[in-house]
């Protein structure tokens, strides 16, 4: 199977069929509702985008989430100022984050390492101090910016007058909430998986994981890795604005807070969570603390009472105030206890629980060893 | 002038509080090289041990009269604390001086932890890539948080200094100057306190034989290991050193800021960043970062300041940062080699 | 003469604080010649290699490779001119694999510094794979091409690390200290090996400590020591150079 | 140009088709074949979305809000006392659910951040059917939920919320607010300061940096100015920067003998802590005393506060220690639910879900633009702030406002507050047409 994987058009079908029945197979787990899989989608593009530059040329940057901002902010004056159709929204959201990456990248990837990670991390606190209070004209500050009836539309007013209400995002005509929102973001999910995979496997892809494994002999081998690291760093870049593009195609505001520390460090988490590295672990590590901070924090203590009503009394009490702990506001208790255990138990996150399950089913056979070394030098899908 | 005197008085006390947090941090990321994103829980966790014992000393025995009612027609309880009942004087003394008294519980209980915490949980993960470090102590930062949380609630819990050094200090008296130049007692505590602990700390890594091995660990720990000494033992150690600093930073802290579960990350960023400009592996590096940042953010927080350069003061500290971070490549005082990949 | 020397070292001074690591280094290796640099520990032969691939910047004097002069190159443009290294201590990519190995400077010398094709696929690089694997059997580790290459031995590193200099066919290859801590079995193995690359015409510069490798190997030798080169010539030459016994000898006590 | 619109025209209805084709799989996980508006209840309950701040800085307060919900719901569906139905003006309600139908609720965390509580909103909205959000702890998160809500058409209650642009310049037809603003502080505060502290004074006002900050530092200073008071400085402070001396220095040095925090939550309990360690509450200048005042108050934030809070003046929407009718049901039937008294955000949160349940009621249907209407212009009493005004132009509520001062002698733990002065209704009513703003359509939606 992993074999068959392997071979391009396959591995895509496959990935875009699991993709686009998302809201088929998740109605067990409560997920499939229309906001939670776009969110779904495009941190999986997130994910994904950050995994080029830390999956490959292991520099970690610590600021990522003001590139997801930029791509935010971008794409919702696309909309105030031209038109609610989502293709500029998302051109000009890849755009200026990508001119945002590569000026940070230029400056940043003069020293690696932690202080690397430190400088990035510098610049985007210092877009989320900015964007907060001081740029509040271009931002809105903390309401986040929002479409409002004032706004000019350029481009859409040409064609019809404005109504009464708030337009809503289209792609030409097909709303983009709800349902045909996420089918419109899992489409670019699929595409983003092709360029991350074909990236993984070309020649360009190998380098970054020379520049990652061993810097020092890279510079001895012939290769100037500045401009290597720089690129991956403004793709990288480009995914994260395309994701904040995305947000805002889903959902026309922006918020500040997209920008602070804690939503880099969460990619980072969610990087690490799914499988740094791997092709497709960052996106499970981004459903997966997605899927927590939704689905969790909804439960309350009448919805635990009801599922534990089959208990007899004493038994349901106590099972609601032990697993009350746990959800509702304790969703992040349950987060935490989670992160420790994968990272104690599955070092290398979920795609390592995946290989130790695939080795598992396959048996002892004679290919063990093989498909395992084969499994570190190219990582698995 | 006296206004540029205060804000030099705020960034030395500033400067303290960063360069006592970054100092424990330090200790185990810049030297033993573990990311411990579970630092500023220490600190909040030292926090709470004065909070912890500001409240067992103010436990309180409630008796419920029922001849009167509250508003909402319960019996009214009549609380009186234990301490002052058993104690009398000496108990209202105690409580009076609940978070300096505090430290003397907070070094055993932060040592504990710290040594709990080493041998439990980081020991498995020296050799552990950065993102397993990261998302450990990350996990383990949440669950502390929560745990807290669930017992002291998300709201503040106010401390207050003793009531000898509650108020403001009069300097401008003392330097013999005009205008209202005062200083509150308890930050000059607060900045003694931090030369006090800091040079505690260098002493003990500089003039004791068990630091030298430590600081020769630090820089070798495989060739210092070959000479039959016990350097795992001297890691926990100093992890444990790191979690005291921190938590005495946070006792000492509350009556500046009243703690509450959430006050650890809100120091995190900021001692990564402070470690990080003194440079990794160089705890003279991390005090003089600490300071120097400490008082840059009093400067530029001036009026005058901000008039010219809106906003200055939110960024400057991450603007400082970036300029050393480029003109000088490993931080103030870094060593080489030292987390550079 | 000056058109067949591949490399020149003309007058190279380095210091490191107050120490002095080169002094007045005149070397010059011929193409096609096998130049072994020996001398006591500490005379300066790594600090030679490290700046002729621009590691280190001489305090005086030039570098002078294929005519051109090395004042100002990095590292990489130094290997792109046709200069590659073994080091000391093996510089490879322990994460990947050996095959990954080799063919990441085989890309190198292809594609050159810097070379954006993001989304070709390395499945289209038949020809780098084949002659990655070619160069893998030459160095006997063919069999081991999927494995990680962190988990060899020293000796297969060191292997490793040649077979990815040669697929870059440098013009100049230099080894330092390519036998250090290999069973006498496996430095046989690799003399054997330096022997067949000999026939390629590649130039070779050679810090060896191992004497039977040094006079099987060499064509000419330079003696180091306290920065200075105290002899060259041919191995007979050098055999019986007092100099030479003198420094060995006495001065290294 | 008319062929060109012709042609998007159809262009969108070939869009729209293509996109329920799209869509058309799904229709079976969702029966939303007879809906004539998003979430219209269908069978023998009403879902209500409590989108609150169960994480971060304001937990307690969202903690306290749920409190209160639960308690609403408890008295809507006729369990429990009836708490504030029995003095609510309005008759309406009959302990029944909404229009007989059972109230049922689910809860979200809006970690106090917009994107955050988008989520939890839209997830209310889409997954759990709710007809109705309510909640929250902050400008931001109300005016970004407020605006979801919009889109959808589903109404929102706001809970806490006290940035003049929730019913100002971003004002929404969906939304409605009871809770008070910084308009409505600064004109009740003001005359209480000139009569408290005299008409010669000189404010330095340090101000979070961000919209809510801005316009109470703006209300306030025009309320003060208005009375004769001269303003030293205004000076923006970072949000969240937990050390306030570098702010603090200048203050005693600038001439100001008065010091106004524009802060909320945890801005509010540092800074107030550290001014009077610096003294200020014993310090003379310009020969008068140098005072503090914090125009927002919540007893949450005293207590988090401690003594630093005795005798500083400041508003609130509502207090548990007054005496009136509607306020003593409501303390008396959260006391006995919870041990303790409700918070300012519990009263709030309560009232807000009981408006709405009534809004229905009196509209006979859960039609957003009926309940709408039945709640634009909508007068009651017995709600604990005296007659009360749903104000249709911009769906904010009028009613009195309390300024109050920290309590000297506290009897217990809770009473952190005293009420100096109940403000009548009049002199805090504006004209809704200061802050600009549009309140848009009240179409129907489907979702």
């Amino acid at each position: 199977m992993t074999k068959l994987l392997e071979r391009e058009p396959i591995a895509l079908l496959v990935f875009s069929a699991v993709i686009l029945t998302m809201p088929i197979w998740l109605a067990p787990l409560g997920a499939n509702y229309p906001d939670l899989l776009q969110k779904f989608a495009i941190y999986g593009i997130f994910a994904m985008g950050f995994n080029i530059l830390f999956g490959l040329t292991g520099y970690l940057s610590f600021g990522h989430a003001a590139f997801l901002g930029v791509g935010s902010y971008a794409a919702v004056w696309s909309f105030k100022l031209f038109t609610m159709n989502v293709l500029p929204a998302i051109a000009f959201g890849v755009l200026f984050s990508g001119i945002f990456a590569f000026l940070i990248g230029y400056v940043s990837l003069r020293r690696s390492g932690i202080y690397f990670s430190i400088l990035t991390l510098a610049f985007a606190q210092m877009c989320y101090n900015l964007a907060y209070s001081v740029l509040t004209p271009i931002t809105n500050g903390e309401t986040g910016l929002q479409l409002t009836l004032q706004d000019p539309r350029i481009i859409d007013r040409m064609f019809a007058p404005a109504g009464a209400g708030l337009p809503s995002t289209n792609f030409f005509g097909i709303l983009m909430s709800g349902y045909s929102g996420f089918y419109f973001c899992a489409v670019v999910l699929i595409i983003c998986f092709f360029i991350s995979r074909r990236i993984f496997k070309s020649p360009f892809g190998l380098t970054l994981l020379g520049i990652k494994s061993n810097q020092n002999r890279m510079g001895y081998t012939g290769y100037n890795t500045r401009p290597y690291t720089q690129t991956a760093f403004v793709i990288s870049g480009m995914f994260a604005g395309l994701a904040g593009s995305l947000l805002a195609v889903t959902d026309p505001l922006a918020g500040a807070e997209r920008m602070q520390w804690t939503a880099s460090g969460e990619v980072v988490l969610m990087t690490i969570l799914g499988g740094v590295g791997t092709l497709i672990g960052p996106m499970l590590g981004a459903w997966l603390i997605k899927y927590f901070e939704n689905i969790f924090s909804a439960f309350n203590e009448a919805t635990l009472e009801q599922t534990f009503s089959f208990l007899p009394e004493p038994l349901a009490h106590a099972a609601v105030a032990i697993s009350g702990l746990f959800v509702g506001e304790g969703w992040h208790l349950t987060l935490g206890v989670l992160f420790m255990l994968i990272v104690i138990f599955l070092p290398g996150g979920i795609m390592e629980g995946w290989r130790r399950l695939v080795r598992w089913i396959g048996g002892g056979g004679g290919g063990k060893a093989k498909t395992d070394s084969a499994a570190v030098a190219q990582p698995a899908e | 002038m006296d206004a540029l005197l205060l804000q030099f008085l705020n960034g030395l006390d500033k400067g303290g509080a960063y360069a006592l947090i970054a100092l424990g941090l330090t200790l185990v990321f810049g030297t033993l090289g573990v990311v411990n994103f579970a630092h500023g829980a220490l600190f909040m966790l030292g926090a709470f041990c004065a909070v912890t014992f500001n409240k067992l000393l103010t436990l309180e025995q409630v008796v419920l009269d029922p001849e009167q009612k509250t508003a909402w027609g319960t019996p009214l309880e009549i609380r009186t604390p234990y301490v002052e009942a058993w104690l009398g004087d000496f108990g209202v003394f105690l409580v009076n001086y609940s978070v300096p008294v505090s430290i003397i519980i907070a070094i055993p209980v932060m040592l504990l932890i710290g040594v709990v915490m080493e041998r439990g949980l980081i020991k498995y993960f020296y050799k552990r890539p950065h993102a397993d470090q990261i998302l450990v102590t990350f996990g383990l930062a949440i669950v502390i948080q929560e745990i807290i949380k669930h017992y002291f609630g998300a709201n503040p819990i106010p401390q207050s200094a003793p009531e000898i050094v509650a108020g403001s200090a009069n300097i401008g008296a003392w330097l013999g100057l005009e205008g209202n130049i005062v200083y509150p007692w308890w930050r000059l505590v607060y900045f003694g306190f931090s030369v006090v602990v800091i040079g505690a700390v260098f002493a003990f890594l500089q003039f004791t034989t068990y630091g030298m091995v430590v600081r020769a660990g630090m820089r070798d720990s495989e060739t210092v290991g070959l000479l039959g000494i016990n350097i795992q033992k001297r890691f926990t150690v100093v992890f444990g050193i790191a979690a005291v600093v921190a938590g005495l930073a946070g006792v000492m802290y509350t009556p500046i800021l009243p703690p509450d579960y959430h006050m650890g990350m809100d120091f995190l960023v900021l001692s990564f960043v402070v470690v990080v400009v003194g440079g990794m592996g160089s705890l003279p590096g991390a005090v003089l970062a600490g300071f120097l940042l400490g008082i840059l953010q009093s400067f530029a927080s001036m009026n005058e300041v901000k008039n010219i350069f809106p906003g200055i003061d939110q960024i400057i500290i991450y603007l400082v940062a970036v300029i050393i971070l480029l003109t000088m490549p490993r931080g103030l005082m870094g060593r080489e080699g030292v987390m550079e990949e | 003469m000056v058109a067949n020397a591949v490399l020149h070292v003309a007058d190279v001074h380095k210091n490191f604080g107050g120490l002095r690591a080169l002094s007045d280094v005149d070397l010059r290796v011929d193409e096609g010649e096998i130049h072994a640099i020996i001398g006591p520990n500490g005379a300066g032969k790594s600090t030679l290699l490290n700046v002729c691939v621009g590691r280190i910047k001489p305090d005086k004097g030039h570098v002078v490779f294929d005519g051109e002069v090395l004042d100002s190159h990095t590292p990489y443009e130094i290997n792109q001119l046709g200069v590659s290294r073994v080091f000391q201590t093996p510089e490879i990519f322990p994460d990947l694999s050996l095959l990954d190995n080799v063919m990441i400077p085989a890309f190198a010398s292809r594609d050159g510094a810097f070379k954006l094709r993001p989304f070709r696929k390395l499945r289209l690089e038949g020809d780098v794979r084949a002659e990655a694997e070619k160069n893998l059997e030459d160095v006997g580790l063919a069999a081991l091409k999927d494995t990680e290459a962190g988990s060899l031995s020293r000796g297969d590193k060191r292997r490793l690390e040649l077979a990815m200099c040669l697929i870059q066919k440098p013009k100049l290859l230099l080894l330092d200290e390519p036998t250090a801590g290999m069973s006498r079995h496996d430095t046989n193995r690799t003399v054997d090996l330096l022997k067949t690359i000999k026939q390629r015409g590649m130039t070779k510069v050679i810090i060896e400590h191992d004497m039977h490798v040094v006079f099987s190997l060499a064509d000419r030798i330079s003696v180091l020591a306290q920065g200075r080169i105290i002899a060259s010539g041919k191995p007979e030459e050098i055999k019986g150079n007092p100099v030479v016994q003198e420094a060995y000898l006495g001065g290294a006590h | 140009m008319s062929k060109i619109a012709l042609t998007r025209r159809n262009l969108l209805k070939a869009g729209a088709a293509s996109g329920v084709a799209l869509a058309a799989p799904m229709s079976f996980v969702r029966g939303a074949y007879a809906e004539e508006f998003c979430n219209m209840p269908t069978g023998s309950t009403v879902t209500l979305g409590f989108n609150v701040p169960q994480s971060g800085p304001y937990a307690d307060e969202g903690a306290d809000e749920l409190r209160a919900y639960q308690l609403a719901v408890k008295h809507l569906n006729g369990e429990g006392d009836g708490g504030m139905l029995n003095t609510f003006s309005s008759k309406a309600l009959k302990g029944n659910g909404i229009l007989g139908k059972k109230v049922e609720y689910v809860t979200g965390d809006t970690q106090t951040k917009s994107d955050a509580a988008r989520a939890s909103a839209k997830r209310m909205i889409e997954k759990d059917g709710a007809i109705m959000i309510t909640g929250g702890s902050s400008s931001g998160v109300a005016v970004a939920v407020q605006g979801l809500c919009q889109e959808n058409g589903i109404i929102f209650m706001a809970g806490l919320t006290h940035s003049n642009d929730t019913t100002g310049k971003d004002k929404k037809r969906f939304g409605f607010r009871h809770f008070f603003n910084a308009y409505m502080s600064g004109q009740a505060l003001g005359p209480i300061l000139a009569e408290e502290l005299g008409k010669d004074r000189t404010a330095y006002h340090l101000t979070a940096d961000y919209n809510w900050g801005w316009t109470q530092e703006e209300s306030i200073k025009n309320a003060t100015e208005n009375l004769g008071w001269k303003t030293a400085s205004a000076v923006r402070t970072p949000l969240g920067a937990g050390d306030f001396s570098q702010y603090l220095t200048p203050v005693l040095n600038s001439g100001a003998d008065v010091l106004i925090l524009n802060h909320y939550g945890k801005d509010m309990v540092n800074s107030l802590t550290q001014a009077v360690q610096f003294g200020m509450r014993d310090k003379q200048v310009n020969g008068k005393n140098f005072e503090i005042v914090v125009p927002l108050f919540s007893r949450l934030m005293a207590q988090g506060a401690g003594d630093n809070i005795k005798g500083i003046l400041g508003t609130t929407n509502w207090n548990w220690s007054l005496q009136d009718d509607a306020s003593q049901a409501f303390v008396k039937s959260f006391g006995q639910e919870y041990g303790f008294p409700p918070s300012q955000a519990a009263q709030t949160c309560y009232v807000q879900a009981l408006l709405y349940a009534d809004a229905c009621e009196r509209a006979g249907a859960f039609t957003p633009p009926q309940v709408i209407e039945a709640l634009e212009g909508f007068e009651f009493d017995g709600m604990g702030n005296g007659p009360t005004l749903y104000r249709a132009a911009d769906h904010q509520c009028f009613k009195e406002v309390l300024v109050v001062r920290g309590n000297q002698n506290p009897t217990s733990q809770f009473d952190l507050l005293d009420v100096v002065k109940i403000v009548p209704r009049d002199q805090v009513t504006y004209d809704p047409s200061i802050f600009g703003g549009e309140l848009g359509p009240s179409d129907v939606k489907k979702c």
